[in-house]
């Protein structure tokens, strides 16, 4: 888990900028930012891995994989004839 | 070369002798793409002539360019240097310039670039007979002969030729001194470019790659586009299959080639099984990704599409195909709000372009020899007076001629056809609803902005205020807005643009927070909507003027190149139906290439649909067979029909070598036979005089090489 | 307090690229992903105002600025005599 | 203009007459900035010249460029072209491309750019009498004549003057068919310009700023910039005060001028309180902070300087002063790892560039008309001869004359120089280790991708192992280094930088683990440790030489570009004392105006530093008093020296106007007196008839006009 607070410097529709204590300087997304946030304010971002979340996407994504393979890989449609 | 004429092979005056080859070799150190043209250069003079007249004028040299000629070697280029050498210093005189030459060839240059090592291979015959080979890099530096740089300069050839040759007609400055010829004329051919392909296969990406493409990989890049396309035109399938397995042991990303090919081959199965195994062992393949979600939603299984190109855009999100594929889906899915915020998430490749052959000799047009070859005419295509469609086009309104959606190309002509599909499917109102819903509108931004630095709070929202979207009939869209002088158009249309709002905001972060659930619109993507506006307004105008016309009983009269660009708009909307009634109105006047290419593409399409329903009534009986077989062969007739004058124009223009027609007699025969196509040409297009028949017995005689099916009857 | 999830498309040494579950394509610095991570991740991110840092850097900010004043804004030195 | 004679009057022959003109007005179209010189257009013919030799011969047309005119209205411009042509078209015969001839004008065209409205400004007159005034805007439509038009022109031409003067001997392809006049010689041009300012004031941002500025604000661009040089040049503060306590009222940012204004003025205590004022009712207004950072750093309170320099950054993330601001600070704190990691971060303006007066007329050397003024010589300056200095050019070791960093501009030259500072300080050795310590090496980076790719697990860590950190002698370097083809250069030096890593590293994502804790070094920085090293390497070399000779007692010669260059590697590293005295070395084989320049700036400076002293000295006895006062006399003498030569110089390339020569001499004579100076000019430097009496008088007059503090002794 990443927790660090950063300086809010500016601030416009769609990214800002942040700045570390060690003067690290990074463009964020304005959209991620919590209300009422301001050029000026400090902002503490926590960043963690969903692994829950993983796992249950990857288990749906290779769900309909085999989906997919039963559907049309197993006895799929004949080849159109094009004359009779 | 059995068409060829010294009234097709055009021809350019050089100023001073050499000039070309000079300025070939100055404008290579900046070549970055597949190269120029093949050049060739020729020193004629008049052997015989009278001693009274100057000698400088007995002697001139030229040039012109060639794509699709064997350079696999010395001997090859010298045979077919040879070749042009005895038509245009043949016994019968050339017309130059109004007068018959009795010109003889002193000498003759071919010049052609090797796109991976990046050199110049020049091959010089002086008549009678010296010749040789002198191979120079980008800093005029002598590079030794080898079986490999051969090989990259023949595979660059090919490059080059198949290429160039999809969609040239936009072209606004084409290269017309050049001869495009086929390069696969024999199987042998075919099998030296599948053998230079596996060799420089790891070489493919320095290349480059296509427009919609951001980083070219091993499996995404010219090189490899060449090979499936000569794979498609040569129906060499298997063969390519072959190659691809080795290659795999090597690569394990070719496994997308190998599913490609067997789609393309037609065997479903297979490839619906090495997709999933791909996708087993490299779930985050986004080609694979994207290859089975275009399958899914040809099979109309949206529900799997959407996992596969979801999955396709995590797995790329800086590429812009997978984020297409989506948009795509969500369409399909009539889920139109997340189809505006994916495309409005698309990567677009701004500066990217096309590969198109460019000149690398300056040159004005009177220099230009371009004769007109009588050994094949028709006369509807071959009499085309381009002073006529000059006169046309200045005759025309200049709204209809300059809509700007016209001059889209690469990414932001898919997303705009991405964008015409979801507006096709919504109709405008609607798509200006769901836009008002997911973008921030540029009123709303401003009026945010006002009350959050004065303060007030105002309460009532203006967001979908829109003065179009009041306008229940779509024809009054001009009404609404176009106020005489067009500077009105698209009022209040606007949305708030990531662009527009790059202002610092400092301390009214208040606004922000309004604008959290929805999106802020890309410009270009802000801009299509711009263009999609215009060209519905003049869609819907042509619509209600040709009701209003037929309600009155009266003629409604175009000329070709209205109904042209009308029939262009038309395919933009992806309204196909209307727009092929268009291009048939505008071939009703005169021939035009455009129109026909894209009424042969029509054509084809609806074959294809008709071969679908003809599969489909076996199983569940619905509609009569014999109506189907009868539009069938209607198609098959009209396809024919745009087949033959495309040829007839290529030919008139230097161009032996076309895959449009191609792989769409090649289709035609495998349905009908060959022999029965070829009667039917002889009967309705052919004359004793007009070589039309032997025209197309080239192109058969292909087919015939390749034993595509079909010719074996 | 601001709190998503998002799929890690892709991942370089200083630059990821995000994308959350409505198709927003968002470039975040490397340096704040938690441990770990790998393209095709999925995490998530919790952010948050720090008033109470942005308070105390402010007393701070605002007690050097009464220093600076008080010892050069009061009574400075006096100006150089050039010559004498 | 008192010394202005025919030979101090460049021109150009035009090839059709009328065609400077033409060509200036297209060139409008596209100009950006602040615009070109102005330009002066002169038809010329002789009157009585016999009846047999062509008359086209005796009509020809010429141009030169101005900057400094009065152009407040038509009349003060006719007063110029009138007086212009009383010199050429005077009794005395032309020396024109080697022949005398009695050139009389016809008529004469003023021409001037207001940046403004992007207008031209014409005054024309045909001899005897006729004038007309004309305002073409860029499409080449007329304009109304304004009081406001006049005063956006006068402004235009006085920034242009002042703002191209400051450092123009960098230029390598300067204007040298330009006169530059003082535009300010009187108290009314000076008010007429402050007045234009406050009505200008707002307008200034879309002039454009300082190529260390991204977007120009009120308080920032080069309108601003002008007003400050201006004030200066002229003692002005107190009008320039009372200018901005009336705009202030309008603006609060411009609290930034007055505290500027302030400490230009020496006002430190009031310039402190108004810095405090302003940051409690703004405190994220970054020029505030900026100043207040710099002003701490001065008095070396650098823990305050911190405080103010890192809250500059948070206000204004995206500006380049407030990160370089920062820098200096860490570099004064002795935290070099620190300044690393914030010179990294340094928002770099790659592509704007410094404003230069530039040609708008192209012309070839044989037409220009370059005389050499008569009137004031000083044999040392006037008799160099530029062909010897090309000699000597030739001569040179190519890798002195190219190194790399001399080429630097904008904020590369300034990011460089917070680098070399670093590096002066730490040594070499030591600044590797530091960059080693927080940035990711390259070595490092390939070494783990290595790693978890093969999924090995070498532990011992190779980071810091550099060929050059392990030399403790820094004359080493060069053979640590250098094999011979100055291809090896640097090797093992690079850092992975955030360009290089642009790699897509798919699944390999244990890599940024390691780099967790340190930085990618961005492409530019690990290139300016590149030049860095070059710079070093020569410098060493230098020194060790040097050394060597000593040691040897033998003689170490150098000419006058070699000791000039390896100046400016010593100035660019910040060994001041050692580039003077490369300089001197320079000076004493011939005259070099940048040799001369550089060393005026450097006596400027050591006498700052001892009138310190000598303050300090009050306060605390430490230095023998008569001691410091000889140094500064020694001083004293030495840059007067430098600014008669420089002003020499000057009129002899037609330049009467150069801001360094007046600021040095208006410092002196504020120490010294005017007599003094003036008596010890004419003891030492004029003659009854080499003019430098005169030539200085008008330097002096100006500074009498303007009251400057010891001119009334």
């Amino acid at each position: 888990m990443v927790e660090v607070s950063l300086t809010v410097g500016k601030l416009d529709a769609s990214l800002a900028l942040l700045l570390t204590s060690d003067h690290h300087l990074i463009e964020f997304p304005t959209i991620l930012l919590p209300e009422g946030v301001q050029a000026g304010s400090i902002i503490k971002i926590k960043c963690d891995k969903n692994l829950e979340l993983e796992k249950r996407e990857k288990d749906i994504f290779f769900r309909i994989q085999e989906q997919i393979l039963n559907e049309f890989g197993r006895n799929g449609p004949k080849p159109p004839i094009l004359k009779i | 070369m059995a068409l060829t004429s010294q009234a097709s092979i055009p021809e350019v005056k050089e100023i001073s002798p050499g000039q070309c080859l000079d300025e070939r070799l100055n404008r290579l150190k900046q070549i970055n793409d597949l190269g120029p043209p093949d050049l060739v250069q020729l020193v004629k003079h008049i052997p015989n002539s009278s001693k009274n007249s100057k000698s400088s004028k007995n002697e001139i040299s030229t040039f012109l360019y060639y794509t699709g000629v064997d350079t696999s070697n010395s001997a090859s280029i010298a045979a077919h240097l040879n070749s042009i050498s005895m038509i245009i210093g043949g016994d019968s005189q050339q017309l130059w310039f109004g007068k018959f030459k009795n010109w003889k060839i002193l000498s003759a240059t071919y010049s052609c670039y090797n796109a991976f090592s990046k050199c110049d291979i020049r091959v010089n015959i002086h008549y009678p007979g010296k010749s040789n080979t002198l191979i120079l890099d980008t800093k005029n530096e002598r590079i030794q002969e080898s079986e490999l740089v051969w090989l990259e300069t023949y595979v660059s050839s090919v490059m080059r030729s198949l290429l160039s040759s999809i969609d040239d007609d936009d072209d606004i400055n084409p290269v017309v001194e050049c001869r495009h010829l086929n390069p696969f004329d024999n199987i042998q051919s075919l099998d030296l470019f599948l053998k230079g392909f596996e060799v420089l296969f790891f070489q493919g990406p320095k290349l480059g790659c296509d427009v919609e493409t951001q980083v070219p990989t091993y499996v995404s890049n010219y090189l490899v586009d060449t090979f499936l396309k000569a794979i498609e035109l040569t129906n060499s399938y298997d063969k390519g299959l072959e190659i691809c397995y080795r290659l795999l042991d090597r690569e394990p990303s070719v496994i997308k080639l190998i599913s490609e090919i067997l789609l393309k081959k037609n065997d479903e199965i297979n490839a619906v099984q090495v997709l999933y195994d791909g996708i087993q062992e490299r779930p985050r393949d986004s080609n694979l990704l994207i290859i089975q979600a275009n399958y899914c939603l040809e099979k109309k299984r949206y529900d799997f599409a959407l996992s596969c190109a979801t999955h396709a855009v995590k797995a790329s999100p800086s590429e812009f195909k997978p984020w297409a594929a989506l948009v795509k889906v969500y369409t399909e899915l009539g889920d139109y709000e997340n189809a505006l915020l994916t495309l409005n998430s698309c990567p677009i490749i701004p500066h990217k372009q096309e590969f198109r052959l460019k000149r690398v000799v300056s040159t004005s047009p009177e220099f230009m020899h371009l004769p007109l070859p009588n050994d094949v005419t028709l006369e509807e295509v071959t009499s085309l007076n381009s002073q006529d469609v000059a006169i046309e086009h200045e005759s025309i309104d200049p709204s209809l001629l300059n809509l700007p959606a016209t001059n889209l190309s690469s990414t932001f002509a898919k997303a705009y056809s991405l964008l015409t599909e979801i507006a096709h499917r919504t109709g405008w109102e609607q798509l200006l609803k769901y836009r008002a819903k997911v973008f921030v509108m540029e009123e709303e931004y401003r009026k945010d902005k006002l009350v959050s630095t004065s303060n007030l709070s105002s309460n009532n929202s203006r967001t979908n205020k829109n003065p179009l979207s009041d306008n229940s009939n779509s024809v009054k869209l001009e009404n609404g807005n176009g106020n005489g002088n067009g500077n009105g158009n698209g009022n209040g249309l606007k949305t708030s643009t990531s662009n527009n709002t790059r202002i610092s905001l400092d301390e009214e972060s208040n606004i922000i927070e309004a604008f959290k659930k929805k999106r802020l619109c890309e410009r270009w993507l802000d801009k299509l909507f711009m263009l999609l506006y215009e060209d519905l307004k003049t869609y819907k105008m042509w619509q209600a003027e040709f009701v209003h016309f037929q309600a009155q009983r009266m003629l409604y009269k175009k000329n070709t190149l209205e109904w042209e660009l009308l029939g262009m708009v038309a395919y933009r909307l992806h309204n196909y139906k209307e727009a092929s009634t268009a291009f048939s109105n505008a071939l009703a006047g005169r021939f035009s290439i455009k129109s026909t290419k894209k009424l042969l593409n029509y054509y084809q399409n609806e074959k294809k649909k008709l071969n679908k329903e003809s599969f489909n009534l076996q199983l569940n009986i619905k509609t009569s067979l014999s109506q189907i077989t009868k539009a069938q062969s209607i198609l098959t007739d009209k396809i024919i029909d745009s087949s033959v004058k495309l040829a007839v124009w290529n030919h008139r223009w230097y161009k032996e070598f076309n895959p449009l027609i191609l792989s769409s007699l090649k289709e035609t025969v495998g349905e009908e036979g060959l022999v029965k196509i070829q009667n039917q040409i002889q009967a309705k297009y052919a004359t004793n005089h007009n070589g039309v028949g032997e025209l197309m017995n080239e192109y058969f005689k292909i087919l015939v090489n390749f034993k595509v099916f079909g010719t074996e009857n």
